[in-house]
């Protein structure tokens, strides 16, 4: 569960957030749609208290982040699984390693561990990665690691920013189905994306952010107008370069 | 908790052999620190036991005796000074067997020069070994109150200098220990706030994750320590080494300008091992909570 | 003008390429595709000799890139604009001496920088962030920002890796726009992508590598199989789940 | 060219002060690790003088007359030894003033006590002050083949001592310091390898957009120059400013425990600054190379 009570956030003279009300409910699927600087990681940042917000109060799980004590952060962000926008993998460790890395800092037992990880590995395809370093990965390979990372403990939240934006469609949908799979076995699923293939074709809840306001909140697609970017085709065949700008 | 433990001791030694570039840096750093430290302590304990030494050399007091007064009233004032805590032994020094000293220690092979002398112009004197320089001046104090006594001499102004310089060196060496302790730690704590800031972006994404302070400082502060342990192993081993070729050579050349010797390298060996562990995992464990601080607050 | 003859590069037993052959002609446009790890990113490391390939030749320019002493390496680099996947920027220079320090390499007078780089910084529509830092950045501000980096000195190739994973599909399509442009003008363009939806409505020549090896190479479209992907809403919905696995 | 040149100064600032806390924290090692060896430059430019000044009260040779050899006899000797270059000053010392001065020193303020003394046993001398105390050996066999003399004497255990002494501290202090040097060559250019390591991504970055090696060294040798200098300057402040309020204290009680002075604050001053000049910028400027070398080779 995570409820938006009015927050803004302000970076300086940047707006980040502006006034934003949500309500996401136990075990909802939902989008958060935007153009590129609309503050949808400034969002995700908030959830986990990775900075906080100028006004408003912000719950999740029944925490009241903003007033979280030092202490409690990671007790939040444990409970919460998260795929960075930017991967944020630990670059001396392993793929193993990494992902073993969320579950060790719960206190797993070094069996848990060694029986989870290759499951999680699995799932995500890339078991055969395990024993690399993230520099040795390619893009999509690590995303999908950031993505394990965030499964393996079985939150009841799951936050991922922009988690096939370094995908091909094949594995993006691949990845799209296990998130739905986790969804219905309980977990809140909030996934920030540009894919709007995805999320036209998912069918759920879409909260589209511009400029750091929530302007749509509805069950269905991406919103973007289809036409102006059909008619690129044709017209660039038709050499009018000038009618896209 | 054993987990953790587990965890934090074979995370530690993981990243120290991945990052051995790193590793090897600061190791390098801390034990050339220590390596000074060391050798201002083998040199400030050897002057201390020199000055200890040369000390010896003038802890003695003589008590000038008038011709007049006999062996016997002697004997009696002996009695009273051996009673002394001070003091260490006490004999006596006849005329002649003191002008004899004398003149072999000032004209040496030409002693027969004071042959003819018609009469000894020297008296004849009590010297009293005390056991500790500064406590000359009270049984010099105690010498003078007998009877029969023409002088109570001792070596005030060497006494004076040397109880001054062992105390000056004391004060100079303990001050320039502390800086260097100082500068050590400045060193040894930067070096460690370098390797931690080199690796800033993983302590941001373990917090990220989820990881507490304490779990992502644990492997941090094992690898400062054990930094820490490595390079006071490091120096103290190069130290011994050094120092105990050092007092071989001297063994060689015992005399070779002073007659003292040096402080055993036994003594050392031990010393120098557990000043500098101490001193090791102490730094290096402050050093990588204190250089984490920034990076784990927020 | 790229060219690959036959060219190998193993990571130790991992494929990055196999026996590629490729010719890629002066004022092209090529998109490069295929699954994550297919060696996209090996192909562009290659052509910058970021790394060495273990059998074949590379041309670039007409420099044999095999070959090119150490001493020629950056000469080779600053002829090619390059986005790279991670975008790579400096993380201790703002927006606007990132791109300009692609001009200060080649020893531009700081005139000719303050002319051009807020020149470049609009094509790309992040003039307004000139002075933030790069991880005061959105993501897909990041991205922008490597994109004006690689154009800046008007390369005559322009090496794109996946330059459009974190931008929506508004700001995608007018990168798109610039880039053809760009290609118009007779810069060489070649861009790694997972795009789908662009690499069709384009229709340029796509090469698609999968597993180091060229599967395809044809003016067209993406070559994925759309069926699958549209059929998801309706398994969905259906409940159907299965379906998809 | 210039445009670089201007580049590189301006970018080697704006990067020293944008990695505000790890410029801080390399400047702070360095700068102790100056202060180390200029405390130990300070120390050993001060004993030098101090052993120097200690030679200079024994480098005397007294040549011992017969009691029959006539002062016209001495005279001649004198003009001879004079003659020599070793030979600093010559002047007779008579009997009389001798046996004054030695009882004097022996027996203080009860000089009296040899009073009534019938003949005095010390015989006339010639003092001759040598320029060097290395040279006395030699003045004193001159002396020797002079008829009419009984005995040549110098303070020849306490020359050869101190000579060894002078010897063995110049050696040992070269060896420290030379040692201090390396320890100091290690620690700094550690630190700048730490500081280069933690900017190992942005150098790799540099490259691959397409900057030349040169280009990109440029400013971080800079950067190290900007370190070195500042703390040399820094350092040789702080030294000075301590060595000034030293010298003043000892000023103040100058025969605390030497008689010597010590060198002077403007002489050290001009010297430290220029070592710690040359030390700090070519360690600086040699660290940043160096520790690059392994980011640029490929
Ligand atoms: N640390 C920061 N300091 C200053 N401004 C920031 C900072 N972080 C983000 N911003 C600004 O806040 C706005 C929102 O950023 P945010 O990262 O939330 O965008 P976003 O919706 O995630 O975009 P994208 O899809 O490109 O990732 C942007 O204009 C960005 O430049
Ligand atoms: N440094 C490396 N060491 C070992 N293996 C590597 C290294 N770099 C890449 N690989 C492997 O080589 C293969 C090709 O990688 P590459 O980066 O070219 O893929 P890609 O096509 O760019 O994928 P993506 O679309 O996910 O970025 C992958 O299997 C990857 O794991
Ligand atoms: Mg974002
Ligand atoms: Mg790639």
């Amino acid at each position: 569960m995570i409820v938006f009570d009015n927050v803004t956030k302000n970076y300086n003279t940047n707006i980040g957030l502006d006034h934003v009300s949500v309500r996401i409910k136990k075990g909802d699927f939902v989008f958060l749609v935007g153009p590129s600087g609309a503050g949808k990681s400034t969002f995700v940042r908030l959830v986990l208290k990775e900075i906080e917000p100028d006004e408003g109060r912000i719950f999740v799980n029944g925490l009241e982040v903003n007033t979280l004590t030092n202490r409690l952060i990671p007790k939040l962000r444990r409970s919460t699984g998260i795929v960075f926008q930017d991967f944020r993998l630990l670059p001396n460790k392993t793929v193993f390693e990494n992902v073993a890395f969320a579950m060790e800092i719960t206190h797993q037992t070094a069996r848990q561990i060694r029986r989870q990880v290759p499951q999680v590995l699995g799932l995500v395809g890339i078991s055969i990665k395990a024993d690399k370093y993230p520099n040795q990965l390619a893009g999509g390979e690590q995303q999908r690691v950031a993505i394990a990372r965030a499964l393996v403990n079985n939150p009841t939240v799951l936050i991922a920013d922009e988690p096939t934006g370094n995908l091909d469609p094949d594995t993006s949908w691949e990845i799209m189905r296990l998130l739905e799979q986790i969804n219905l076995r309980g977990t809140t699923i909030l996934m920030v994306t540009h894919a709007k293939d995805i999320v036209d074709k998912m069918g759920k809840r879409v909260i589209a952010i511009e400029k750091g306001k929530i302007v749509r909140d509805e069950y269905g697609d991406y919103g973007y107008k289809e036409e102006e970017a059909h008619s690129h085709r044709g017209a660039y065949i038709g050499g009018g370069y000038n009618k896209h700008a | 908790m054993l987990n953790s433990l587990k965890y934090t001791i074979k995370e530690a030694f993981t990243q120290l052999f991945r990052n051995g570039a790193m590793t090897v840096a600061s190791v390098f750093s801390i034990t050339a620190m220590l390596l000074i430290l060391g050798i201002f302590f083998l040199i400030t304990v050897n002057i201390g036991l020199a000055v200890e030494n040369v000390k010896d050399d003038f802890d003695t007091v003589s008590v000038y005796l008038l011709d007049e007064t006999s062996y016997e009233t002697a004997q009696t004032m002996m009695l009273q000074l051996e009673g002394m805590p001070e003091v260490e032994n006490v004999h006596y020094l006849d005329k002649d067997t003191a002008l004899a000293q004398w003149t072999a220690e000032k004209f040496a092979d030409n002693a027969d020069m004071f042959e003819g002398l018609a009469k000894n112009p020297l008296p004849n004197s009590i010297e009293i070994k005390v056991k500790d320089l500064a406590s000359a001046e009270n049984v010099a104090k105690v010498a003078e109150t007998f009877d029969g006594i023409q002088k109570v001499g001792y070596y005030k102004d060497v006494a004076d200098k040397l109880l001054r310089i062992s105390e000056g060196l004391r004060t100079g060496m303990m001050i320039i220990m502390a800086f260097l302790v100082v500068i050590s730690v400045v060193v040894v704590s930067n070096t460690i706030k370098l390797t931690v800031f080199a690796r800033r972006k993983e302590i941001e994404i373990m917090k990220y994750v989820g990881a507490t302070n304490w779990f992502i400082r644990g492997p941090f502060l094992t690898e400062g320590i054990i930094i820490g342990i490595f390079s006071a192993i490091l120096s103290s081993g190069m130290l011994v080494f050094i120092y105990s070729r050092v007092v071989k050579s001297f063994s060689l050349h015992i005399t070779w300008f002073m007659d003292t010797g040096m402080v055993p390298v036994s003594f050392m060996t031990f010393n120098l091992i557990w000043i500098f562990l101490a001193l090791g995992i102490s730094i290096g464990a402050c050093g990588s909570i204190v250089s984490m601080r920034r990076f784990l607050d927020t």
